[in-house]
C-alpha cells in the first residue's frame, strides 16, 4: 500500500509530536490546466461558485506539481475515473439538495459538502467495507460513497419513509446499519465519543491485525475546541484504540475562522496532548487525502495507533444552504473558487490524457440522471405514517411506555 | 408603545443595556460576524467592538463558564447559547456553578450573568435540535428562569435580567422570533417572579408561557365566539413560579388546562397542575389537564413532527372536553 | 433469599451478569484499582481483569460517550458514575446521544447500555455533590430510569436494566447502600415500567421512591400504632411511570402524599401530584400535598443540611394534616 | 525578579512548544542532611507518613544539588524560615484537620495538602494580593498562606458561622473575597473555565503592566482529562488572558497514576494544543515552585501570555481523610516519604545554618499553637441559625422565592 512516507514528495506526513515553529500553511498542490469546454454538469458545478466568474486558465496561482502529477500518473486511470465519477455524484447531489431545499422539499437544517469533495472520496476509497464511520451533520457525500443508494439518501433529506433513517432523522442524521454508516450528528462534537466506544468495542472482541475492523471519526476544525474532542483523543491513546479522527479543516465554522478559534490552528498538532501522531494533508487532493488515510488506518487496525488526521479544504457555499455567507471576504471565496477540486481534476485527468472528454462527459451525464432518478425516488415516497409515531420509542418494550398525542389525557379518571 | 417584533425588541434590549452599562458585554458562538444564528445581535459587534461582542469557538462549558468568572467579578455577560439544546454541553457550569456560588460560598459572591437561548420544536431540526428543556432550570434553587412570550416581555425581562445580580436563564422561542407587538419606549421592566394574567376569562384558566401562551391567548380569544369566556396566565416566569396568581386564577374560574411545548412527563406542566390542585383543591370542578408534547424524540419529517407538537387545536379540544366534564354550557 | 446489603446486592448482580454474558463490562472512574469511590465493584477488576472493569480518566463526557458508541456495536457497558451531580458534565451524552440514537435513526441502532449513579444529600458534602436531579432524565423520552429503595429491587432492577436493550439509568443512594433486606436467590429480574404497593392500607397513599420510600414504608409501619393505615407505593421506574398502579391507590385511600428527597419545584413529585389529581380527580378527599426538600443549594453545615432535607417526621406531619383536612380520625 | 532561567542550574524552564521525545522525569532536587531531633510538629509531620519508619540519613537517593544549595544559599533567612513556618502551618493544620475528621468534627470529604506544602508555599508566595485564587477541593493550605486566618479556616471545616463560607461550604468550598481566593471547587475542573472567566473581567476592565493584576488556576493531574481543561485553555490562548494555570501534580487523581489516565502524562506539555508556553518544576522545592510561578504570573500580568506550570510532587496520605490508599505501592509510599519537603526543608536549613534548631523549634511550637486556637475557635463557635436557610437564596431578591421547609404546604388552599 502506498504511504505519504513511501512516496517521496508527498505533502502528508505523520509525526510522533508536534515541532514548534511558524505556522505552516496548509500543503496545497496547485493545478492549472487550460479547462475542458463545460458540460451541464460542471456548469452545475461552476454555478456552485457563488456569482463571481469561474478561474480561467490563466489562473497563475494553479498548477500541478511533479509530484502530484507522479502521483496521478501512477494511478489506474479507471481508478481515477472513478473518483472523479463519486466527486461529481456528491457535487450533483449537493446541488440538487440545495435547489431542492429551496423548493422546500427539504426542510431543517442542509450542510452541504461543496468544495469538500476530494476529502469525501479520498476518505472513503481508504475505508474498508469493515470499517466504522461516525460523521458531521454535513455527511451526504460520505453516505453516498460508502455506496448507499443516492435515492435513499436523497428521500431522508426529504423526510420519507424510504429515507436511510425511514425519515426520523433528515439531512444532519443519516444512518446506515449495513455500509456501517454510524450516523451523521448535529451535536457539533457528539460523534467522537461513541466513535472512540465503537472503537473500544473493536478492540474488546478482537485482535489487531492488516484484516481488523476500525473506526473513521469525522469532525469539522470548529469541533476541535469542544471538550469531547480532547476527552475522546485521551481515551484513544491510553486505550490504543483502533480509530482514525478526521479533521476535516475547511477554515470556517460557521462565520469563524481557524485562525480565531482556535490557539494551535495547525490542527493535526493537536494530538500531542496525548501522543497521537498528527497528519496534514491536502484536503483538494484526493489521492493524497485517500494515502494519508489509509495509511492512518493501518496504523490503527494493525498497531491500535490512533490518528488524527487533518484535511485541509474549502466551503464552496455558506454554513448551511440558507447562509450567504457574507461575513467572508472576496478573496476567500476566490481563493476557495479557485482551488475547487472538482473541475481541478477534471481537466486534469484530461490533460493528462487519463480519460478523455467524451468519457468525462458520460460520466457527468450518468451522474445527472442518478442524481435525478434519486429525486425522483424521494418525490414519490410516501412519508412516515403518523400511526407510526411510537414505533421506535424503545427497543425493549415495557410496561407503561406513554403512548399519548397532544390532546390525549395522561390518565383516565371516571367521576 | 411601537409594534415590533420579539427579535427586534431583543436586539434594542441589548444594544440600550449595552449603553447604559459599560460592564455588560455580549458573548457567544457566532453573535458578532456571523451577526448571531437568529441575527439577534446584527450590527452589535460594529458598534460596539470585539471587546463587548465576543465571538467564542464552539467551547459552551467554556464561555459559560468564563462568564461565571467574569460575573463573579463584577461585568454582566450576556450570553447566547444557540440553542437551548446546546446548553447541555454547559450544564454542569450553569447548574454546579453559576447556581451555586452565590449560597455556597455564604453569600459573599454574586454571578450576575444571563444566559439567552431559544428552545423550540417544529422546525424540522430533528431530535437533538428541537428540544424544550427548560425545566431542567427552573428546577435549580439559585437560578432564575424566565419565558417571554411577546415582544414587551422579551424587553422587559431582558432588561430585568440583565440588572439582576443572580444567573438568570432567558428562554427565547425559535417560533417567536418573528412575531410582532406593542413595546414600551423607553425603559421598561417586567419584574422576575411574576406571571401576567393576559387575557380574563370566568370559566376555565389556561396555563402556559413561551410559544404555548401565545398559542393560549389566541385560542382564548377564538372561543369567545363560543361564548366560551377562558382566561389566560402567562407564567412569564419559571423560577421563581408565582403560584399564587395561577391559583387565584383557577380558584374564580374552577377549571384549569396547562399547554407547554415540553414533553408531558416531569415538563413543566406537572408542577402547574400540581400546584393548581393544591392551591385550588377546593374550587376545582375538573381534573387539570396538559397539553403536551408527545413523548418521543422528535422525528425529522414533517407529518410525524407536527403530530407529535401541541397545537391550538389541540387545547380547543382539552378545553372543551374539560368543559364538558363539568357540564358546562355557554 | 439471604439478606444482604444494598451494596452487596449490587456487586453480586454486576458479577453474576459479567459471568453470564461476555459482552457485559464495567466502565468508570476508580471502580478498578480503587474498588469503587463506594465499593461496588470491590474485587471485580481481580476476577474480571482489566478488560471488562476499565478504570477510566475523569473524563464524564468521554467515557459515558464511548460507553453508547460501545453499545452501539452490541456490548452492554455498564457504567458507573461516581455521584449523579457528576452526570452533568455526561448529559449532552445521555439525553441528546444515548436516548436519541434508536429512534433518530429509524430503529436502525440500540443502545443497550446502563449508567449507575448514587444521588443523595445528607452527607455534608455541600452544594455541588448532595443533588437529586432524576427529574432530568425521567424527563427524557428514550431514556428508561430505574431507583430502587431495597437490596432485593437493586438486583431485579439493575439485572433488568443489564438485559435491556435500551439506556438506563439505575438511581442508586448513598444513604441506602448499607441498608440490608431479603434478596431471592438465583435469577431475579424486576419488570421496569412497574411500581410496587410494599404496604397495603386504606387511609392515605404515600407515593415515594429511593431512600424516600425506604422512609415511607417505616412511617406507615409506625403510624399502624395510630391506627392509620397508610398504604405505600414505591415507583421504582421513574420512567415509564406506572400511572394506573399510583391511581388505583389514591382511588382506594381518597388522600395521597409524595415524599422526595429532591427540591420541590419541578421535581419528581410534581408529576405524581398531576398524575392523581388527574387520575383520580373524583375519589380525593384533600389536596396532594408534598414533602421535599428546601428550595436552596444544599448547605455544608449539618444544621442548616438537615433543615433541608425532608425527614421521616415530616412526612408524619404532612400525612396527619392531610388527614385532619378530611376530618378523618382513626 | 530572579526567574528560573537567569539561575542557571534551575529546572524550571518555559518552554513555548513542548519537544518531542522520551517522557522525562520530574525534575527533583534531592537534598539529604542528619535531621535534628524530632519536635513535636516534625513528629507529628512523621505521623503523618502512615506507619513505616520516617527516611533517615543514609537515605541515598536524597540530596541537594549545587545549584539548589545555591538557590538557598541566596534568599534572606527571614524569607526561607517564614517559608518553612508556613509549611508546617500547613502541615500542622491539616494533621490537626484529619484528626478533627476522625472525631467528626469536621463532616462531608476532606482533602489535605500533606506533601504538597511545598508547592502550596511557593505558589502564594508568588501570588500578589492583588491577584485572584481559584482552587480545587484540596485547598486547606492556599487558603491559610494567602493569609486568612485559620481559625476561620478551621471553622468552615467545623461547619461553622464564622467559617470563612459561613459554614456553607465545608472543607471542599473555602472562598474569601478579601484574601480574593474565590472559591475551592469539588466539582473537577470546574474552577477551571470561571478561573479564565476572571482572567477575561481584568482583561475587559484594565491594561496589561507589571502592575497588573492576574489569575491563578490550581488543579489536580487527573484534572487536565476533563473538557473544561481543553476549552479553558484554548479561551485563554485566543484572548490572550492574564492566567496561569497551575497543575498540582501530585502523581494520582484518587487511585489513578498520570500515566494511566493521560496519553501525555508530561502535562505541563498540554499547553501545546493552544500554544501556550508549559513549565514543569519539582513542587517539592518551594523556591523553585515560587520562581517558576512569579514568572509565569510576569508574562500572563505583563504581556498576556497564559502559563501552564506543573508543580510535580506527591501525596503523603490517601485522596481523602477516609482513603486508606491501599491501591499505592509500597515503593510509591516510600518514594513519598522520603521527599516530604517538610522535614527536608528543615533539615536543610538548619544544615545550611540558615536558623538555628532553636529558631525552627520555636516556629514549630508557635504553629502548634496557632492551630490549636484555629481548633478552639472552630469548636467554640455557633453553627449557621437554621433561620438563615433562605439567607442566600438569591443575591437579587424577587417576588415567590420559595422559602418552604420540608413539610410545609406550596401553597395554601382552603376549603
Ligand atoms: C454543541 C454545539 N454547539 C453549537 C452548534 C451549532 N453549530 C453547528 S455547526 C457549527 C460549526 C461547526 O464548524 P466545523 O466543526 O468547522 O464544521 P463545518 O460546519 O465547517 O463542517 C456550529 C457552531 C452545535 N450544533 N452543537
Ligand atoms: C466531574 C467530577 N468527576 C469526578 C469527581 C470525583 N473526584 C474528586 S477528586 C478526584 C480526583 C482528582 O484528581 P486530581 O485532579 O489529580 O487532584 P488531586 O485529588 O490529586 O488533588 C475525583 C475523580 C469530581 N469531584 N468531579
Ligand atoms: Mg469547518
Ligand atoms: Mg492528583
Amino acid at each position: 500500500m502506498a504511504t505519504p512516507q513511501e512516496r517521496p514528495g508527498r505533502t502528508a506526513r505523520v509525526r510522533a509530536t508536534p515541532e514548534p515553529g511558524a505556522r505552516p500553511e496548509a500543503p496545497k498542490r496547485r493545478r492549472s490546466a487550460p479547462r475542458a469546454p463545460a458540460t451541464p454538469a460542471v456548469q452545475a458545478v461552476q454555478a456552485a461558485q457563488a456569482t463571481t466568474p469561474p478561474a480561467t486558465a490563466a489562473d497563475t496561482e494553479t498548477g500541478p506539481s511533479a509530484a502530484a502529477a507522479a502521483a496521478l500518473a501512477a494511478e489506474p486511470p479507471q481508478v481515477l475515473a472513478d473518483y472523479y465519477r463519486q466527486m461529481v455524484l456528491v457535487r450533483v447531489f449537493e446541488q440538487r439538495a440545495a435547489e431542492m431545499y429551496t423548493r422546500a422539499k427539504i426542510g431543517g437544517y442542509c450542510h452541504l459538502n461543496l468544495g469538500e469533495e476530494a476529502t469525501v472520496v479520498g476518505l472513503m476509497a481508504a475505508l474498508e467495507r469493515r470499517d466504522y464511520l461516525f460523521t458531521t451533520y454535513r455527511e451526504h457525500g460520505y453516505a453516498l460513497c460508502r455506496g448507499i443508494d443516492p435515492g435513499r439518501v436523497m428521500a431522508e433529506l426529504f423526510g420519507k419513509a424510504t429515507g436511510v433513517s425511514g425519515g426520523w432523522g433528515g439531512s444532519m442524521h443519516l444512518f446506515d446499519a449495513g455500509a456501517r454508516l454510524l450516523g451523521g450528528y448535529g451535536i457539533v462534537g457528539g460523534q467522537i465519543p461513541p466513535a472512540t466506544g465503537a472503537a473500544l468495542a473493536i478492540a474488546y472482541r478482537s485482535d489487531p491485525g492488516e484484516d481488523a475492523e476500525a473506526v473513521m471519526c469525522l469532525m469539522g476544525d470548529g469541533t476541535t475546541n469542544i471538550g469531547a474532542f480532547h476527552e475522546s483523543l485521551n481515551l484513544a491513546a491510553i486505550w490504543s484504540l483502533p480509530i482514525v479522527y478526521v479533521v476535516v479543516n475547511n477554515g470556517l465554522g460557521m462565520g469563524t475562522t481557524v485562525q480565531a478559534a482556535s490557539g494551535e490552528p495547525e490542527l493535526s498538532r493537536r494530538g500531542a496532548s496525548y501522543r497521537i501522531p498528527g497528519v496534514r494533508v491536502d484536503g483538494d487532493d484526493v489521492i493524497a487525502v485517500r494515502d494519508a488515510a489509509r495509511q492512518a488506518l493501518h496504523s490503527a487496525r494493525a498497531e491500535r495507533q490512533p490518528v488524527l488526521v487533518e484535511a485541509v479544504s474549502s466551503r464552496l457555499r455558506g454554513h448551511s444552504v440558507v447562509d450567504p455567507a457574507r461575513y467572508r471576504s472576496a478573496e476567500d471565496t476566490e481563493r476557495a473558487r479557485r482551488l475547487d477540486p472538482v473541475p481541478t481534476l477534471r481537466s486534469h485527468l484530461i490533460q493528462a490524457g487519463v480519460v478523455d472528454l467524451a468519457a468525462v462527459t458520460a460520466i457527468e451525464a450518468e451522474v445527472e440522471d442518478v442524481v435525478a432518478a434519486a429525486v425522483a425516488f424521494a418525490d414519490e415516497s410516501p412519508p412516515p405514517a403518523v400511526a407510526d409515531l411510537f414505533a421506535h420509542a424503545y427497543a425493549t418494550p415495557v410496561p407503561n411506555t406513554p403512548h399519548r398525542l397532544p390532546a390525549d389525557a395522561v390518565v383516565v379518571s371516571e367521576p | 408603545m411601537t409594534e415590533i417584533s420579539y427579535r427586534q425588541a431583543l436586539h434594542d434590549t441589548l444594544r440600550a443595556e449595552m449603553l447604559r452599562d459599560e460592564s455588560v458585554f455580549l458573548l457567544g458562538e457566532e453573535i458578532g460576524i456571523f451577526e448571531g444564528s437568529y441575527k439577534i445581535t446584527a450590527g452589535l459587534l460594529q458598534e460596539f467592538g470585539p471587546r463587548r461582542v465576543r465571538d467564542t469557538p464552539i467551547s459552551e462549558e467554556g464561555f459559560v463558564g468564563a462568564a461565571v468568572g467574569a460575573a463573579m467579578l463584577g461585568l454582566r455577560p450576556v450570553v447566547e447559547l444557540m440553542t437551548i439544546n446546546f446548553s447541555l454541553l454547559a450544564i454542569d457550569q450553569i447548574v454546579n456553578h453559576a447556581a451555586k456560588i452565590h449560597a455556597m460560598f455564604g453569600g459573599q459572591a454574586s454571578v450576575p450573568m444571563v444566559i439567552r437561548t431559544p428552545g423550540g420544536g417544529g422546525q424540522q431540526l430533528g431530535a437533538t435540535h428541537s428540544q424544550n428543556i427548560e425545566v431542567y432550570y427552573a428546577h435549580i434553587p439559585g437560578l432564575k428562569v424566565v419565558a417571554p412570550s411577546t415582544p414587551a416581555d422579551a424587553k422587559g425581562l431582558l432588561t430585568a435580567s440583565i440588572r439582576d445580580d443572580d444567573p438568570v436563564l432567558v428562554v427565547e422561542n425559535l417560533a417567536l422570533y418573528n412575531t410582532k407587538g406593542d413595546v414600551p419606549d423607553g425603559d421598561h421592566v417586567t419584574e422576575i417572579g411574576t406571571a401576567a394574567v393576559t387575557k380574563e376569562g370566568t370559566d376555565l384558566t389556561v396555563v402556559a408561557y413561551s410559544r404555548a401562551a401565545a398559542i393560549a391567548l389566541d385560542v382564548a380569544r377564538r372561543l369567545e365566539d363560543e361564548h366560551i369566556s377562558v382566561e389566560v396566565v402567562d407564567l412569564r416566569s419559571l423560577r421563581p413560579l408565582d403560584r399564587e396568581t395561577i391559583c387565584a386564577s383557577v380558584r374564580k374560574t374552577t377549571r384549569a388546562v396547562v399547554i407547554e411545548d415540553d414533553w408531558l412527563s416531569y415538563g413543566i406542566g406537572a408542577e402547574i397542575a400540581a400546584t393548581i390542585q393544591e392551591g385550588a383543591f377546593y374550587h376545582l370542578d375538573a381534573p387539570v389537564r396538559r397539553v403536551a408534547a408527545a413523548e418521543v424524540p422528535l422525528p425529522y419529517a414533517k407529518s410525524l413532527e407536527q403530530a407529535a407538537l401541541p397545537h391550538a387545536g389541540d387545547l380547543v379540544t382539552v378545553i372543551h372536553e374539560t368543559l364538558d366534564a363539568t357540564g358546562f354550557t355557554p
